[in-house]
């Protein structure tokens, strides 16, 4: 099984690594998402699988002998949530990025970036708190 | 109760507090100057504490390592900890009046708190996956205090930084997936021991490679920095010093970490990459710096600059080596964050971080000068500054280790450093001001919340020059410490409940 | 051992209801049919096939649980049918071809979506607790 | 009084759902329940617990439709040509309340060939989806009384 | 928005989904689930009643700001490793009572520190879905 | 003959249930078509969990149905407002 | 220990603090008053000329950077003294000099506190003993050199050249710093004076060459030898005072004094004979041949000041007791004769306002004084009897002569140069003050004592050092050169030696020097047409590197930091695949990726093939919501593989999440554009090829881990204890709340700032430009 989900984790590397070199910055967050979900699959994999015995001590006993490591799941479980806020807030900067700068391609943002011009008449930036 | 938890529940408290404070701007700001002071304290008494007696290391809820999270201050970790506390008890007080209410209003200070809180947990934490959680904390407070307001060029900015940074957070689990998958822990400690034993070396050393580069990228290393130039110049000033004091620092801190504690396997292959990557860096963030006339773009390239020279101690991996690395870092946090405050307060008198729009400052604001050319020369490494020092120690341990070229490069980058520390000098200060430039507002710079911290920094690095021995022989013992690993797994597997 | 093989026919039956239920959606000629199949189809299989594990595992507590899977299902399916249906309608899904008739054509009134007998008249029902223009995407 | 019996209701799915029916678990589960609902249910509800047999006929019939709309699904799709005359029908009807409306409504979804979209805002009119509408006038009967005439009784 | 139907229903699914949140916190740490599940169920319970009726109104059921929530949340986790040092052990060594409590069961600040986190996840998912849906 | 292969049987013609909803979300064509085709397979799924939990006779398993009925029918509800919203 | 040492350089740093506030509380008197201070430490340190001279030194020592080797440790004798003595007294007359030249200037006070700055570092670079305390004071004087030279800041050139100064002599210390640290190194030292005993340790080491060329080009840059020496006469847009102190007296013999310092150490092989001879003949000629062609004052002074500073390396170089001795000597009276005429220059500008030699003439009725003191330095300058640079110059031709197997060249060369000086200090003291009255922009009258009076007594030190050597010359010289040769020496000074060889050269000198003043103005009016060869000289080649230097960067910076995120992310996955590419194949013996199917259920076959698909068709989709609806799929999917592979909770926060984010997208999306296609389809497919890279490698490395046997794991802990210590059943929550709560808390924290997050996006854009609210306003 390791090598078929092998597969599937190189496949959503791939799309994922391919959607964040895209000009759309909806595309790149989809990248990203899928990217998360790669980096799960390739825990949970690295971590060996075990068929359909979770980590749960049955009544009556006191502990487990054998069953899937639960370390790794607890892991991805974390990194999941956390993925969950991340994405909550790139989209709405994305969102936002739209609103204000009218664009979400990556390409037209480039201005903090490149060394600006200098045209002498050019008013003086009056920015928001210092 | 145990100092090592300090910096951790006194950054959640005030998460807390000031969250609850939200509507009452002023509370907050008081309650930013408690914080942060405690803070330092904290971070103080654990450096005492831990160059008296030693590492430090407790085991979260007991449970003993490897299997509970353990929380472990070696000297290094110390040293970053009482830094830390420092930036950010300057960054608050600078933030008084450097951030405007409605940024207050709308939760900069849970969020600067989150940060410390992160960066805290970074530098204290003995667990590899911990490391990530609190990586993330502090990432996600970064983007939000980079976001912070909205303006175009922030909203531009953080863009990138995030999408940028996520990519190294992405790498970095990947890698812990595996690592935990090859070794079978998580604690530093307990790795270090196990990875020693792993049968294929070269599994080890690529796990290796992906560390350093998803440490890499959070440390802005050639060829990853490009989120830095792109973003660190678009928040107001005082969170712009805060990350140029920290956020960087914990990615080299990190590699400083993996690189002398876990991945030993191959030293002449992963330390030669650190070493070359290191001169790379240096070179192309001084050039970088060169060609920028935006003061603040300006620094951040050399945040990217300075960090080489970081790299560079780490690559030689001897304990001199080590120790430039750390006294280079305390100068280089000191210094850099001390020039982005300095380069808020000259934005305030003449209106523009642009060197072409402002000028005639010396004639007219000798002090704002002064206080400008401090850290400015102690980044230039000119004698008797700290950056002096470090670049000595960095010479010195390069030499010893006959990598003349490094050496060499080093030795030129200083040289363009102070060159383009200059060029801010001759534009802003001693070049006339250009006709259309605004009348200098002088009231408006130079508030003692403002000028105090630069000052405060600025004085820290001459304390760091004047009193180098003190400093170099703290970095030089942290430094020992690094070098045999056998001490700091002996702490953590020693010790516990 | 009986109790196994009526467990394996339940849940053989409720699979087969769900695999129509697919042949359906992929079959029919436009989306309201595909609706009608996959609402009730999808409801039955599903539901059987937790009666089996009901059955099989015959606990008061998993029984529970399953009766609430099944509650749910019965009140959740019908209303997200008739959601996407209406959204549908506005978003102008098409009718298929052979669509003998359509009462709702013309009756949604477009200023506010309300569904109206003539769409000039003025709104006559509003949700209790919601204001004007108070609505969950602005 | 409606109010009180959802309550109890709650009270004994949450035993129900943690499987043990003594008193603590009850009791919980009513406090719990009044939790929740002091949290949401505000106006007027409508009595229709009280008719239970009621209930349980409607039930009955219920599941006895929904098998055979399966089944005549099954045909249907199975078939070659599946030969359809759908159709979207206006069903006048004259319920006491919202709830009997909603019950209604996702009865007629879950029935054969047909699919309930949606309720005039004057709760007066209901639009149905048929998969086979021979005459409209005809099928309206047809609904009107089916279903339409258990569910008034059932809230009658 | 304008459903009849969606808006009655909404108003019998919500009380369950909350119901059912509360289950899957108390009974997470014995059986599969836990506070982040529990607290995701019980905020899409409120983000169904905003969908059905509106977020006024669902700020309205709330009550407490989700912000409060969040602190709140935060505040029940920090306080829970607090035990640890009372009773002389490391900060979040957990404590239990002896005696399993009915329906709850075993009683201790593990519990207690997954209801901080049930607290949390409620507060940030309402504060980021209403602050999107209102703006 | 073991009464599991029909379980497997059983699975093995919701699987292909899910293949067939697949193409239909593939096809849509519009978008209320693939919402639809997603509200069956997430049906589906609740299928394959009650097959699995008796398969490996894991009632634990059956409580993640429980999530995904509860909580898939917002994303529909909100697929169909965003359609209804885009119209 | 002796703290008076210290004691002067601490209160010289001192001033140079108060300076500011001296000129403000006595803006008539300050620099007189301020001048008291070097003509005191001056007073001091010449009481040490007696012990001095009788062989004895003094120290002081101070722990300061010992782990870096960084000691404070001062040593005074001879050689030291000798500098002090230039620094302090010259300097001394500097600040009164400056008072009146730089009257009523704004700035006046801060020029006061850096000539005391330099005055400070100039000391401690003459005193310390440590080669890092010594670099340490080094660089002092290079930036206070830089603060002075730019002192006219508003002034474009006055940047230009500080900068130039800075980079030339910051690069050169540089580079000595370098070789200080090699030496230290071998040595096992910092201690010159150490270092001065161990030079055959030294030399026989293998890094002896590069530590000394090293420690070489910090004292060439410094000392503005050939072909660095283009720094000097640009320093001329300094303040005449500074040009005087600074680039002529002390300053620019830094490097002279760092070579006679390090002479035990480093003199004595042929590297050092050779290059160093050669570096300061090549010097010599060119400063001369330079300096025809000037007609500022200022200029010609620079250049001829370039030349004798070659002629002192020179002499070092050659090394001989003789040639030691020369160099002292020449160090001494050109400190008094350059400082004295640039002074003179200095003067003419302030009251005339021009410093053109070919339009001043005949000044000596209006400024006498002047013209007395021009007189007495031109006559030492030229090398003419009884003036020390005539005693100088013998001692020079003696040992060029005595310079075996280079004497003819060594003697030609000095001849030349000198005859050139000679020339020179015709038209800096003679011309200007005789002959018929040039126009000039202010008409010339008498300059305030303040100004005659310092470049009087330098020239009349000369004068007098000259007719008494014995008395003024030699208790200054011998110890120096004693310090030089590391033993004892004696010598004997006299203006009249007999007739000799070295008479006959200097006749011959002055003979040629007079003819070349004679037919100034058409050699000077050919040297111009000459001019264009400077286009092949280091000045224009520093420019041109500095132009290039910039262009360079800002080429590279635009390439690399070109603002495309598609090109970062590029740049990244390519470093990563590279670096662990590297790591993995590098040096693996062929790795085996065996993997283990296991048994394989065909559901489990269909889920995967349904995400791959599913995911492929992310690839080409240009709806937005039905993508959104796929990555759902794909997440739905990835939840039931955690299910079956027995991870129940992780595939109910999957499902969870998952639904939500849906929502969000939604709630999202519809307020971002449409998909359009953007990018080539070439671009597309390099992409893509990157893109498989970065996914082949993740693949290989789920393959080569899951291949390894399996390690023991922490996890079996948790498995045992979960219940017993935990009291917990579901393990993975026992984890998550207990076993690494804390993993959790900064989880939640992070929940947290996302949700504050997005509240303060969302409510807070001063992007949109609203009005701003000013603090004030608000509560
Ligand atoms: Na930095
Ligand atoms: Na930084």
């Amino acid at each position: 099984m390791s090598l078929l989900l092998a597969i599937v984790i190189g496949v959503l590397f791939t799309v994922g690594l391919y959607m964040m070199m895209r000009r759309s910055l909806t595309k790149v967050l989809i990248g990203l998402m899928l990217l998360g979900q790669a980096i799960n699959l390739l825990i949970f994999t690295a971590g060996r699988l075990e068929r359909a015995s979770p980590p749960l001590i049955p009544p009556g006993a006191s502990e487990l002998t054998h069953s899937a490591d639960p370390l790794p799941q607890a892991l991805i479980l974390t990194a999941i949530v956390i993925s969950f806020g991340v994405t909550a807030f790139a989209l709405v900067l994305a969102r936002q990025t739209y609103t204000v700068l009218g664009t979400n391609d990556m390409n037209e943002l480039r201005d903090t970036d490149i060394i600006p011009r200098y045209h002498p008449e050019m008013p003086h930036e009056e920015e928001e708190g210092l | 109760m145990d100092l090592l938890l300090l910096p951790l529940l006194i950054s959640v408290l005030f998460i807390i507090l000031t969250l609850l404070a939200w509507n009452r701007t002023r509370w907050q700001r008081i309650l930013s100057l408690a914080g942060s002071a405690a803070l330092l304290l904290a971070g103080v008494a654990l450096l005492a504490q831990v160059s008296q007696s030693g590492i430090r290391s407790t085991q979260i809820g007991g449970w003993p390592a490897p299997f509970g999270i353990t929380l472990v201050a070696d000297l290094f970790s110390a040293i970053m900890l009482a830094i830390t506390g420092l930036v950010g008890l300057l960054s608050a007080v600078y933030a008084l009046d450097g951030i405007d209410e409605r940024r207050v209003a709308h939760g900069f200070y849970p969020l600067f708190f989150a940060l410390l809180m992160g960066v805290c947990g970074a530098f204290l934490t003995g667990d590899i996956f911990n490391l990530y959680v609190w990586f993330e904390v502090m990432l996600m407070a970064s983007f939000v205090l980079m976001a912070l307001g909205g303006e175009r060029a922030q909203l531009e900015g953080a863009i990138k930084y995030v999408i940028l940074n996520l990519t190294a957070s992405a790498l970095f689990l990947s890698a812990t997936g595996i690592l935990y998958s090859v070794a079978g822990t998580l604690n530093m400690a307990d790795l270090s021991l196990r990875l020693r034993e792993v049968s294929s070396p070269e599994i080890v050393t690529t796990i290796a490679m992906l560390y350093l580069v998803a440490f890499g990228i959070k440390a802005a290393i050639f060829p990853l920095f490009f989120w830095l130039p792109a973003s660190y110049h678009t928040p107001p000033v005082a969170v712009t010093a805060l990350f140029s004091g920290l956020l960087t620092k914990v990615g080299v801190y990190s590699l400083v970490r993996v690189f002398t504690l876990l991945f030993l396997s191959d030293v002449a292959f992963t330390h030669t990459i650190l070493l070359v990557l290191g001169g790379l860096t240096m070179v192309v963030g001084v050039l970088g710096a060169a060609a920028q006339y935006d003061m603040r773009r300006l620094l951040s390239f050399h945040i990217v600059s300075q960090i080489g020279y970081l790299l560079m101690g780490l690559g030689l991996y001897t304990q001199a080596g080590l120790a430039s690395t750390i006294f280079f870092m305390a100068h280089g946090i000191a210094a850099k964050s001390a020039l982005f405050l300095v380069a808020g307060i000259i934005r305030r008198v003449s209106g523009s971080f642009d060197l072409r729009r402002i000028g005639g400052l010396y004639r007219d604001q000798p002090w704002l000068a002064l206080l400008f050319l401090l850290p400015a020369l102690s980044l230039a490494g000119l004698p008797p500054l700290s950056g002096f020092f470090g670049k000595l120690a960095l010479v010195r341990a390069g030499l010893e280790q006959e990598q003349y070229l490094m050496v060499a490069v080093s030795l030129v980058v200083s040289l363009l450093t102070l060159f383009s520390m200059i060029k801010i000098w001759m534009e802003a200060f001693w070049k006339p001001a250009p006709a259309q430039a605004p009348p200098q507002r002088r009231s408006e710079g130079f508030k003692a919340s403002l000028v105090l911290p630069a000052l405060a920094l600025g004085l820290v690095s001459i304390l760091l020059g004047v009193w180098a021995q003190a400093g170099y022989g703290l970095a030089d013992r942290a430094a020992a410490a690094l070098i045999d690993p056998a001490l700091y797994i002996a702490a953590v597997l020693g010790g516990g409940r | 051992m009986l109790r196994e093989w009526i467990v394996a026919i339940v849940m053989l039956l409720g699979a087969l209801f769900m695999l129509i239920a697919s042949i359906g959606l992929l079959r029919m000629p436009d989306l309201f049919l595909r609706m009608s199949a996959t609402s009730k189809a999808a409801t039955l299989g599903a539901g059987l096939v937790m009666a089996a594990a009901a059955l099989y595992f015959s606990e008061a507590g998993i029984t529970t649980r399953v009766l609430v899977v099944i509650v749910f299902l019965l009140l959740t399916v019908p209303v997200a049918a008739h959601m996407i249906g209406r959204a549908a309608y506005f978003d102008g899904v098409p009718l298929w071809s052979g669509t003998v008739v359509d009462d709702l054509r013309g009756h949604y009134r477009t200023s506010d979506h309300q569904l109206v007998r003539d769409p000039e008249s003025s709104p006559d029902f509003a949700i209790p607790d919601g204001e004007e223009g108070d609505d969950f995407l602005n | 009084m409606t109010v009180f019996l959802l309550n109890v209701l709650l009270a004994i799915s949450w035993a129900a759902l943690s499987g043990q029916f003594d008193p603590p678990h009850l009791t919980f589960g009513f406090l719990l329940g009044y939790l929740v609902l002091w949290l949401t249910v505000r106006g007027e509800t409508r009595a229709y617990f009280t008719r239970v047999p009621r209930v349980i006929s409607f039930l009955g019939f219920f599941l006895k439709e929904l098998l055979l709309a399966n089944l005549n699904l099954a045909a249907t799709v199975l078939r070659r040509d599946m030969n359809l005359k759908p159709g979207v029908v206006a069903l006048p009807i004259d319920l006491p309340n919202d709830a009997a409306i909603t019950l209604l409504v996702n009865v007629i979804t879950l029935t054969p060939g047909t699919l309930g979209l949606d309720v005039s805002s004057d709760r007066k009119v209901i639009y149905v989806h048929a998969l086979n509408v021979g005459d409209p006038e005809t099928f309206r009967q047809q609904m009107q009384a089916g279903f339409v005439r258990r569910v008034k009784e059932l809230f009658a | 928005m304008g459903s009849l139907i969606l808006y009655l229903a909404a108003r019998y699914l919500m009380p369950l989904l909350l119901l059912f949140s509360v289950f899957l916190l108390i009974r997470g740490h014995n059986e599969i689930g836990g506070g982040f599940v529990g607290g995701l169920v019980a905020a899409a319970g409120f983000i169904l009643y905003a969908i059905a009726n509106s977020v006024s109104a669902a700020r309205r059921v709330l009550r407490a700001h989700p912000r409060s929530l969040i602190a709140a949340g935060l505040l029940t986790a920090l306080l829970s490793g607090v035990a640890g040092w009372l009773n002389g052990k490391p900060y979040m060594a957990g404590a239990w009572l002896n005696q399993p409590l009915p329906v709850v069961g075993k009683m201790g600040t593990p519990v207690l520190f997954d209801f901080g986190v049930y607290l949390v996840v409620i507060g940030v998912t309402l504060l980021i879905m209403f602050t999107l849906a209102e703006d | 003959m073991n009464v599991s292969v029909l379980y497997t049987l059983a699975l093995g013609i919701i699987s292909l249930g899910l293949i067939l909803t697949f193409i239909r979300l593939v096809r849509g064509p519009s978008l209320p078509d693939r919402v639809v085709a997603i509200d069956l397979a997430v049906a589906l799924a609740i299928g394959i969990i009650a097959c699995y939990a008796i398969l490996f006779n894991q009632p634990a398993f059956l409580d993640v149905a429980i999530i995904i009925a509860l909580i898939s029918f917002l994303g529909t509800i909100a697929f169909a407002y965003y359609i209804e919203r885009r119209a | 220990m002796d703290f008076f040492l210290p004691t002067a350089l601490l209160l010289l740093f001192l001033f140079s603090g108060f300076a500011p506030l001296v000129q403000r509380a006595q803006p008539q008197r300050a620099g007189l008053l301020l001048a008291l201070l070097p003509a005191g430490l001056f007073a001091g340190f010449l009481s040490m000329l007696q012990p001095v001279f009788s062989g004895g030194v003094y120290t002081f020592r101070f722990a300061w950077a010992q782990s870096l080797g960084v000691t404070f440790s001062l040593y005074l004798d001879g050689l030291s003294l000798l500098f002090i003595l230039l620094i302090t007294g010259i300097g001394a007359l500097v600040l009164v000099y400056g008072g009146g030249y730089l009257h009523g200037h704004s700035l006046l006070g801060r020029f006061y506190g850096f000539i005391l700055l330099f005055m400070g570092a100039m000391l401690g670079l003459a005193l310390s003993d440590n080669a890092l305390t010594l670099f340490i004071f080094w660089e002092l004087t290079s930036i206070s050199s830089f603060l002075l030279i730019g002192f006219d800041h508003e002034k474009e050139g006055s940047r230009a050249a500080a900068l130039q100064a800075l980079l030339v002599t910051g690069g050169g210390g540089l580079a000595m710093l370098a070789g200080l640290v090699l030496l230290g190194q071998i040595g096992g030292t910092y201690e010159i004076s150490q270092l001065n005993q161990r030079g055959d340790l030294l030399r026989a080491s293998p890094l002896f060459v590069p530590a000394f060329l090293l420690i070489l080009a910090g004292a060439v840059t410094k000392s503005a030898q050939y072909p660095f020496h283009f720094w000097l006469p640009g320093a001329m847009a300094a303040p005449t005072p500074v040009s005087a102190y600074l680039h002529s007296a002390t300053m620019v013999k830094a490097g002279v004094y760092l070579l006679a310092r390090m002479t035990p150490a480093l003199g004595g092989t042929p590297e050092w004979q050779t290059a160093v001879t050669a570096f300061g003949m090549a010097t010599f000629l060119v400063g001369a041949l330079l300096a025809i062609g000037q007609v500022d004052l200022k200029k010609l002074l620079a250049y001829t000041t370039v030349a004798s500073l070659g002629s002192m390396v020179m002499l070092l170089g050659w090394g001989s007791q003789l040639a030691v001795k020369g160099a002292m000597l020449y160090l001494l009276a050109h400190g008094l004769y350059k400082g004295s005429l640039f002074l003179v220059a200095g003067v003419i500008d302030h009251e005339t306002g021009c410093r053109d030699v070919s339009k001043l003439g005949g000044l000596r009725r209006e400024m006498p004084r002047t013209a007395v003191a021009a007189l007495l330095a031109g006559v030492s300058m030229a090398g003419l009897p009884p003036a020390l640079g005539f005693i100088a110059k013998e001692v020079l031709y003696e040992s060029t002569l005595a310079a075996q197997p280079v004497a003819g060249w060594l003697t030609a060369g000095a001849l030349i140069g000198n005859a050139i000086l000679a020339a020179v200090s015709g038209l800096v003291a003679l011309k200007p003050f005789f002959g018929a009255h040039g126009e000039t922009p202010r008409h010339p009258h008498t300059a305030p004592l303040a100004l005659d009076l310092p470049p009087l007594l330098l020239a009349l030190l000369g004068l007098l050092a000259g007719l008494l050597p014995m008395m003024l010359a030699a208790p200054l010289v011998q110890p120096a050169a004693g310090a030089v040769l590391a033993q004892p020496v004696t010598i004997k000074l006299a203006l009249w030696h007999g007739l000799n060889l070295m008479l006959a050269l200097s006749v011959l000198t002055v003979a040629l020097g007079a003819g070349l003043y004679a037919a100034w103005r058409p050699v000077w009016r050919l040297a111009a047409r000459l001019r264009w060869l400077g286009r092949f000289g280091p000045a224009h080649a520093y420019q041109a590197g500095l132009d290039g230097l910039r262009q360079f960067a800002a080429w590279l910076t635009s390439r690399l930091q070109n603002g495309y995120l598609r090109f970062y992310l590029m740049t990244i996955i390519l470093t990563t695949v590279a670096l662990a590419g590297l790591a993995f194949f590098g040096n693996t013996n062929g790795y085996s990726l065996r993997s283990n199917w296991g048994e394989v259920n065909f559901y489990e076959v269909v889920l995967a093939a349904l995400i791959v698909l599913a995911a492929l068709i992310v690839l080409r989709t240009r709806s937005r919501l039905a993508t959104i609806a796929i990555i759902g799929i794909i997440g739905y999917g990835l939840a039931l593989i955690y299910l079956l592979y027995g991870a129940p909770d992780l595939a109910m926060i999957q499902f969870a999440i998952e639904t939500l984010t849906v929502i969000l997208f939604v709630l999202v999306v519809y307020r971002l554009p449409k998909f359009t296609r953007l990018t080539s389809s070439p671009a597309r497919l390099i992409d893509f090829g990157v893109a498989l890279s970065g996914g082949l490698l993740m693949s290989l490395l789920t393959l080569a881990v899951t291949a390894r046997p399996v390690v023991p794991h922490i996890s079996d802990y948790f498995l045992e204890n979960a219940l017993l210590l935990g009291n917990g059943r579901n393990v993975v929550n026992v984890i998550l709340v207990d076993f690494r709560a804390l993993d959790t808390f900064g989880e939640i924290t992070v929940l947290a700032l996302a949700g504050i997050g997005v509240y303060a996006l969302i409510r807070l854009t001063i992007g949109r430009r609203e009005i701003v609210v000013p603090r004030e306003e608000q509560g």
